[in-house]
């Protein structure tokens, strides 16, 4: 994009529709929205003032504008709080259309870093986020060092693991299951 | 002038229309002894094709015949039938419409023979033989069975003077016809031997003989689904009834054991096509076009007994 | 002349057969094939009606009403459809070709709906050639 | 004894175990059975799976719903808010579209897993409400909070979606819950006209780290200014992790004047019932001793 | 045997110009019971029609058949002619050889040609069997009946009542007037509501041809267009209306207190109260569930307070002076008859409670209505703007747009008098008290219609402030008793927030609660929004499936004052010029059941859109039978009987099977 001014084009349309219904969103409920704001007044993503908010979110998809989405990264900074949803007169769920956006991007590769980082570990380990030092952290406290989670039993891990492998996971992660 | 003389025949049935004269118990006696039975094959009394034959025409009062015409000698003693009886009754929903086995139309007699001596899981048959018209029996008697034609109604062969629906027909029915006919009390000829309104008419569900009306349908349902509710409209809880397009000459006798009726009584006078009436009457009932989708098997639930007899007959592509 | 497909055409008066007076008035041009029966609604039809005109020979039947929600008579149309899709599901089970079955919603605005539908429908029945099940066939 | 699955999720146990401790405590003395959940895993997390494809994510929450089930379990219970919504929102989607919860079967049945759909995810707050009471939990009190002025924060994926939650507020745009849980605690939790908004925490904390920070302070400045709390109360790990790690951070580089101690709903009512402070609030980092001396300083 | 005479016509060239004329009359000959076929350029022309007078008149012909244009238009005009003549006009039928065929086959003349034969054959095959048909006339009363006594009802009754008919008025409350009377102004003129709206409702109770029938609901309707029968419930009042000279003495007295409807709750009432100081008629009722002589009876059996009557004797408190009050009072049922029926019932304002993030709870959130009675001259502050939680004037003022309109989830529809509404609001607002701060939040601003955007853009001038793009997402209490706003501004394109001391919802305008129930007494159908359905949006706007029924103002969509009278003045004239003639005719093609064929199956029952087919003992036995009256023509009932016991004058199926045939055959 260059300056201030956004193409729309046919071609777009359909592809990024096409796609959202895929990942999940109805397009035909999405296009209910009259835009009237009742969302972005209240969407985190607004208020911290991200370039792109649900309202706009919602309008670009339904225009088409597939590039945006590859281009800003403003999705990744939804707080899935859901407020959107309880409160959408038009019933269209956005949040929802975030989800599909996020998955639409993922398969184009169109995503954060700390997406990655989240997912490898989400494989690797079971958990999307560990935090260095738990160990202790725990000790102190008189709990066990390593959590009764996945992560401190490998028969589990090694099930949980094969389970996520017939996962979507498999197709889109940029880095490999095994 | 003597006892009047009748003459019985099953063809393509099952033996159940003649059960139905012996559910007429102690009056069977009485039906007996004002008759001369001269023939009643092949249930009943030993008399040979060639004696029959024999008999000179227009000999026989009343004919009763049981069962549809599915083959050459089915056809051959119907037409026989016609010239020794004065009277010929298509007896039964079979030899007046076809009946159920007249659902064997919708396939070739290839395909039948096969299913039936071949393909079903309980058919032990090695060498995969199947019946053939001719067939020579240690390597000198020539035996040969009658050729398999389409199922036809007894009407579609020969004239038929009244028809009677029922599978089997109502005893009561029979009861009403039989002396109708001793005492020669019969509708013009061509006509049904019926109550002449629907099974709805005398159905204890019927909210309308109350004076209430229908429910609309809302929904779809199998016989094996949900409760019957004992009072209630077997078409309003959503059962696809044909009560309303089938002669009641029945009693209602299926409504009373909580299955909807099926159709055997055949269609109400003036009703050309009973499939078509059916059609358009459980469509008629039915709320809204998604529950078209939910019938399952139209065409057997439909056409049940009356597929040779409907207008379209033996005019279906196979 | 040879073989002309014959198509009987059971049209409510209101909307369909109003398309096709208009066709005529724009000079619409269609095959001559098909014939008008007239009938207040499209939920006058009895499906008898269809398949009287099958075996008599007509080698397609067309059903015209008007749209969801227009008919004149507030929901003959939803019957007629309920009626003929399950008519139509029992008459191609028995092997009557599909195409020459039809229903269509024709307001008496779409004239050129109808010159449309009725073209078609005789190009596919030329198509497909003349009716098997006539009587006596 | 009621028994209760514990799903501890990730930011709980190895960046908050005393949010860990302080449930572990708080359900035995409230007479819970606790039953880990060895094995689980991440729920996961709106920013991994849910991001990836709805059935990965069904597959991902049905595995830790399934361990639950294995152990005869009715409920289980997080501490953070990402987990109660995320669990809840794969079985509505699940319950919605049982072709989804063929697949996730399907899928799970390769290592001999199984999920039905029995288990009811409850997190802290709400199974306190619904099934001890708020009567019971006061009588159980043993060090009450003697009027400490609490600024409520329930999170929002403790309110929203509505309709996937088994147990909510009856206005989830004017809470209550985790307000009368503070007062049967002894303390005071007034309304305040910003208790909805997100702390800022979550993706957007990892996105646009300083425009996140602005919807914090913004929020807990109106919360100041209209009630002045001395503790900041949360339903949620991840607005604890804002509510005090992070403001620790942000004061420390100087991008706010305040300083208001924060705890989870679970650590203060471990506390009240009598749990250890330095277990409790052994990770703490806005200082907290004012809060510990004014409920524990007569004891 | 039929006689039967075809008449081709050439309409100049037009069907001549492709139908080989001489062609076709040789054909017709050759059809069975044809006796006559005969040519002529102009058939719907006097000496044509005189071609089929003659041959009718000589004996020649008892049926026929024109094959010309489309019976569309010259149906009518034929069927005159026959019956000029003699003959019944249903002894006819018409073949289209114009419009659908010379017309569309312009360049294939041997296939318009064949076309030709046939549709005269499948005409001939259908007159064939024709039989004789009369169209039928009933007496119909001259009279109307309006329900509901607000704006619309009050303008339609009085035209009629104008035009010399006799008016029924009914009306649900103890007063007319409706929500108009609870209107402070009214856009985009700024009249006083009840300054307009007061002398028409005096109008309506002293008006000769008017009977008003407040405080009564309908209880049954039977019969149809001409002749409906409607029965009245008339509430027990428990005071004499005869006697009742409206002083309102009684309500000084009474000590039991309610909220008061009039004001939507916001001040209280007495148990005994007359609805609002203008009401027509002035009378008093008394509200049995807040009454302390009812409510004690009903508890204990005992009798405790009587004051409207007696008055307090010891504290020398006088009771009703005009002794009106009546205990023992009872319902009563009136029958009406009437020859059509107007429903002017209008509609409901949504309350708050709906809007959980919109804080329902905070008295100073209030619904538009309620803002209404509180800035009214006769409201519950007598005018003056106070918070209803603390009594202090407002300093900021935020009305909030599309309430539960737009909504999937409450209603779909715009309800399209409220961003007039919230300008009107503003204007009085910033009119009287120039330093309020007001903040109106639209989705975006919809004022088509008369003056209204002139409206809109003057208000702004006065300082009120518009966001657009701006539908609320919250409405939060401060604790200081303020409350905050959170909405988004388009042109901003931010988010925005503000802190007010009053916030009105423009709550949708929905459907009155029982207008579904009214439409069915009447056999008018609502839509898939509640309201009640005109039959065609654009050419019956006033008419609904009912024959006979109309409808107008609110009870068939939200509208404003203007349009709501407009179309009061329109159904009053379409009801008149239903029962003026005093006579009604009823169609000739129409289902008859034969009665000894139905089977009492009930399958045409549901099936009848005019609901014209009852149930009824036929020796013995419910059979079906169709009211003629009720019948609307469609057929539908006639191809469903299983029992092929409903026959369709005019379309038997006989006929139509005889064209099939006759088109199959040629």
């Amino acid at each position: 994009m260059e300056g201030n001014l956004i193409k729309l084009s046919e071609e777009f349309l359909q592809e990024l529709w096409e796609e959202i219904e895929e990942m999940g969103m109805s397009v035909k409920d999405l296009r209910r929205c009259i835009q009237c704001g009742r969302c972005a007044a209240t969407c985190p993503m607004a208020l911290a003032g991200l370039d792109y908010f649900i309202k706009k979110i919602v309008h670009a998809s339904i225009l088409g504008l597939k590039e945006i989405f590859l281009e800003d990264s403003s999705i990744w900074g939804c707080q899935s709080c859901n407020r959107c949803v309880e409160i959408c007169p038009m019933d269209i769920k956005p949040y929802e259309l975030i989800l599909a956006l996020r998955r639409m991007c993922m398969r184009n590769y169109a995503m954060p870093s700390s997406t990655i980082d989240s997912l490898r570990n989400y494989y690797e380990k079971g958990h999307s986020v560990i935090t260095a030092g738990y160990e202790e952290r725990r000790r102190k406290l008189g709990l066990p060092e390593v959590p009764p989670t996945v992560l401190s039993n490998e028969e589990m891990r090694k099930k949980f693991q094969e389970v996520i492998k017939q996962t979507a996971l498999a197709e889109v992660a940029p880095f490999p299951l095994d | 002038m003597g006892k009047p003389k009748i003459a019985y025949y099953l063809a393509g049935g099952c033996g159940g229309c003649d059960i139905s004269l012996v559910d007429l118990s102690e009056f069977l006696i009485d039906v007996v002894t004002a008759v001369d039975i001269v023939f009643f094959a092949p249930t009943l009394l030993d008399v040979k094709y060639k004696d029959f034959e024999a008999l000179p025409d227009g000999s026989i009062e009343v004919g009763f015949w049981s069962g549809n015409v599915r083959n050459k000698e089915h056809e051959h003693m119907a037409k026989t039938m016609r010239r020794k009886c004065k009277t010929l009754i298509a007896y039964g929903i079979c030899a007046s419409l076809g009946g159920i086995k007249g659902l064997v139309n919708l396939y070739t007699n290839q395909e039948l023979l096969e299913k039936a001596y071949r393909d079903t899981f309980s058919t032990d048959n090695p060498t995969g033989e199947l019946p053939s018209p001719k067939v020579t029996v240690d390597g000198k008697y020539e035996l040969e069975l009658p050729e398999l034609t389409e199922v036809r109604t007894l009407g579609q062969v020969v004239e038929v003077d009244y028809l009677i629906g029922g599978c089997p027909p109502h005893y009561e029915q029979v009861k009403k016809a039989l002396i109708a006919l001793l005492e020669g009390k019969l509708p013009p000829p061509g006509s049904w031997i019926t109550m002449g309104h629907a099974v709805c008419e005398i159905c204890k569900r019927n909210p309308v003989l109350k004076g209430k009306s229908k429910e609309i349908t809302t929904e779809v349902k199998r016989i094996i689904e949900g409760e019957l509710e004992e009072e209630r409209c077997l078409l309003e809880a959503g059962y696809l009834c044909l009560g309303p397009v089938t002669q009641g000459d029945c009693g209602a006798s299926c409504l009373k054991v909580n299955i909807p009726c099926r159709g055997c009584g055949g269609p109400i006078p003036e009703v050309s096509d009973f499939g078509l009436r059916a059609i358009n009457m459980i469509a008629s009932v039915l709320e809204n076009e998604e529950l078209v989708d939910k019938i399952e098997d139209p065409l057997h639930l439909f056409y049940r007994y009356s597929l040779p007899g409907s207008m379209l007959g033996g005019r279906i592509k196979k | 002349m040879g073989w002309e497909p014959k198509i009987v055409v059971i049209a409510c008066n209101w909307c369909t057969y109003a398309a096709a007076d208009l066709a005529g008035s724009l000079r619409y041009s269609y095959p001559p094939t098909a014939h008008i029966i007239r009938v207040p609604c499209s939920g006058r039809v009895e499906p008898e009606f269809i398949v009287k005109a099958l075996i008599n020979g007509a080698d397609a039947v067309l059903i015209g009403g008007c749209h969801p929600g227009d008919c004149h008579y507030r929901s003959g149309n939803y019957k007629a459809l309920r009626r003929f899709k399950l008519l139509k599901r029992v008459l191609e089970e028995l092997g009557i070709e599909e195409e020459r079955i039809r229903l269509e919603w024709i307001s008496g605005s779409e004239a050129k709906k109808f010159a449309e539908v009725i073209t078609e429908l005789d190009a596919k029945i030329r198509e497909l050639g003349p009716n098997p099940i006539k009587r006596g066939v | 004894m009621k028994r209760v699955g514990l799903y501890l999720g990730c930011n709980i146990p190895f960046r908050r175990p005393d949010v860990e401790y302080s449930m572990r405590y708080a359900l035995k003395a409230l007479d819970f059975e606790v039953v880990d959940l060895e094995g689980a895993a991440c729920c996961p997390a709106f920013g991994s799976m849910p991001s990836v494809d709805l059935l990965a994510w069904c597959v991902g929450s049905a595995w830790n719903l399934s361990i639950a089930e294995e152990k005869g379990l009715e409920y289980i219970v997080t501490g953070c808010g990402s987990c109660y919504g995320s669990l809840n929102e794969a079985k509505y989607h699940m319950e919605k579209h049982p072709e989804i919860k063929q697949k996730v079967n399907e899928i799970l049945s390769s290592v001999g897993k199984k999920y039905e759909g029995k288990v009811k995810v409850y997190n802290f707050y709400n199974l306190i409400y619904d099934l001890v009471g708020l009567d019971e939990l006061k009588r159980k009190v043993k060090f009450p909070l003697k009027g400490l002025i609490c600024g409520a924060q329930p999170g929002c994926h403790n309110l929203w979606p509505e309709k996937v939650f088994p147990a909510n507020d009856e206005n989830t745009f004017q809470p209550k819950r985790l307000r009368e849980i503070c007062e049967a605690l002894g303390g005071e939790a007034p309304w305040y006209s910003t208790i909805t908004d997100c702390c800022g925490m979550g993706a957007l904390g990892t996105l646009a780290k300083d425009k996140s920070e602005t919807l914090f302070i913004r929020k807990i400045k109106t919360m100041l200014e209209e009630i002045n709390p001395e503790l900041y109360v949360v339903g949620c790990s991840s607005c604890l992790l804002r509510g005090d790690n992070r403001q620790a951070v942000m004061k420390k580089e100087g991008k706010i004047d305040f300083e208001l101690p924060a705890v989870h709903i679970a650590q203060l009512v471990a506390l009240a019932l009598g749990a250890e402070p330095e277990k409790v609030l052994g990770l703490t980092e806005v200082p907290i001793e004012k809060v510990l001396e004014k409920i524990r300083g007569g004891a | 045997m039929a006689k039967i005479g075809v008449y081709v016509c050439h309409c100049g060239e037009n069907v001549k110009g492709a139908v080989n004329i001489q062609e076709v009359l040789d054909f017709a000959k050759t059809l069975p019971e044809v006796v006559i076929a005969k040519d002529y350029q102009f058939m719907c022309s006097d000496p044509g029609q005189n071609l089929i007078k003659e041959d009718i008149k000589e004996g020649l012909i008892d049926r026929v058949v024109v094959a010309a244009c489309t019976p569309r238009t010259h149906e009518p005009i034929f069927r005159k002619a026959l019956e000029e003549a003699g003959l019944n006009k249903y002894f006819y039928e018409m073949a289209n050889i114009r419009d659908q065929d010379s017309w569309a086959h312009w360049h294939d003349k041997l296939g318009a040609t064949e076309k030709a034969k046939r549709l005269i054959a499948s005409a001939v095959a259908k007159v064939k069997l024709a039989e004789p048909l009369e169209d039928r006339y009933q007496e119909a009363e001259k009279s109307v009946m309006v329900i509901g006594g607000g704006i619309a009802g009050i303008f339609a009754a009085l035209d009629l009542a104008e035009m010399g008919l006799k008016v029924y008025l009914v009306e649900k409350q103890p007063s007319i007037g409706g929500n108009m009377a609870k209107l402070d102004k009214t856009f985009p003129t700024m009249d006083c509501s009840a300054c307009i709206l007061t002398p028409k409702m005096v109008e309506v109770g002293v008006h000769p041809n008017i009977e008003l029938i407040t405080y009564a609901e309908v209880e049954d309707v039977k019969g149809y267009v001409g002749n409906f029968e409607v029965t009245i419930r008339k509430k027990a009042r428990y005071v004499d209306w005869e006697k009742c000279t409206g002083c309102g003495h009684c309500m000084t007295i009474c000590p039991s207190k309610a909220p008061n409807e009039f004001n939507l709750g916001l001040n209280d009432r007495t148990a005994i109260y007359i609805e609002f100081p203008q009401a027509v008629p002035k009378k008093a009722v008394i509200d049995t569930d807040n009454c302390l002589y009812f409510k004690t009876l009903r508890k204990t059996g005992k009798v405790a307070c009587k004051i409207c009557e007696k008055g307090i004797p010891s504290k020398n408190i006088a009771g009703c002076p005009a002794e009106a009050i009546k205990f023992e009072d009872k319902d009563e049922f009136l029958t009406v008859k009437v020859g059509a029926v107007i429903l002017a019932t209008g509609f409901k304002v949504m309350e708050k409670h709906h809007f959980k993030e919109y804080s329902p709870n905070s008295p100073d959130v209030l619904t538009a209505l309620e803002f209404e009675r509180l800035i009214s001259a006769t409201g519950p502050t007598e005018g003056e703007l106070r918070r209803p939680s603390d009594g202090k004037k407002p300093k900021s003022v935020a009305f909030i747009s599309c309430v539960g309109s737009r909504d999937e989830r409450f209603h779909t529809y715009c309800s399209k008098v409220c961003c007039m509404y919230m300008f009107k609001h503003a204007k009085i607002l910033k009119e009287k008290y120039p330093d309020i701060d007001l903040y109106l939040f639209f989705i975006d601003v919809r004022t088509a219609g008369k003056d209204f955007e002139e409206f809109y853009v003057s208000t702004k001038q006065l300082g009120a402030k518009v966001i657009r793009g701006g539908r609320v997402s919250a409405v939060d209490i401060k604790p200081n008793g303020k409350l905050r706003i959170r909405a988004f501004d388009n042109d901003l394109c931010s988010p925005v927030e503000v802190d007010v001391d009053l916030v009105v919802l423009a709550t949708a305008i929905e459907p009155g609660i029982d207008t579904e129930k009214l439409g069915r007494f009447f056999g008018a159908s609502c839509g898939r929004e509640g309201f009640l359905r005109e039959v065609h949006t654009k050419l019956y706007p006033v008419d609904t499936a009912s024959r006979g029924v109309f409808i107008c103002g609110c009870v068939q969509g939200p509208k404003d004052i203007p349009e709501s009278v407009s179309q009061a003045k329109a159904a009053a004239a379409s009801a008149a010029a239903t029962v003026m003639p005093g006579k009604i005719k009823f169609e000739a093609i129409s289902a008859e059941v034969i009665r000894n064929k139905c089977s009492s199956c009930g399958v045409c029952v549901n099936l009848c859109p005019y609901n014209a087919i009852v149930l009824e003992e036929y020796q013995g036995i419910y059979k079906a039978k169709v009211e003629p009256a009720l019948c609307g023509g469609c057929g539908t009932c006639a191809s469903a009987c299983p029992s092929k016991a409903i026959i369709f004058h005019g379309f038997t199926t006989e006929q139509i099977l005889a064209q099939i045939e006759a088109l199959t055959t040629y």
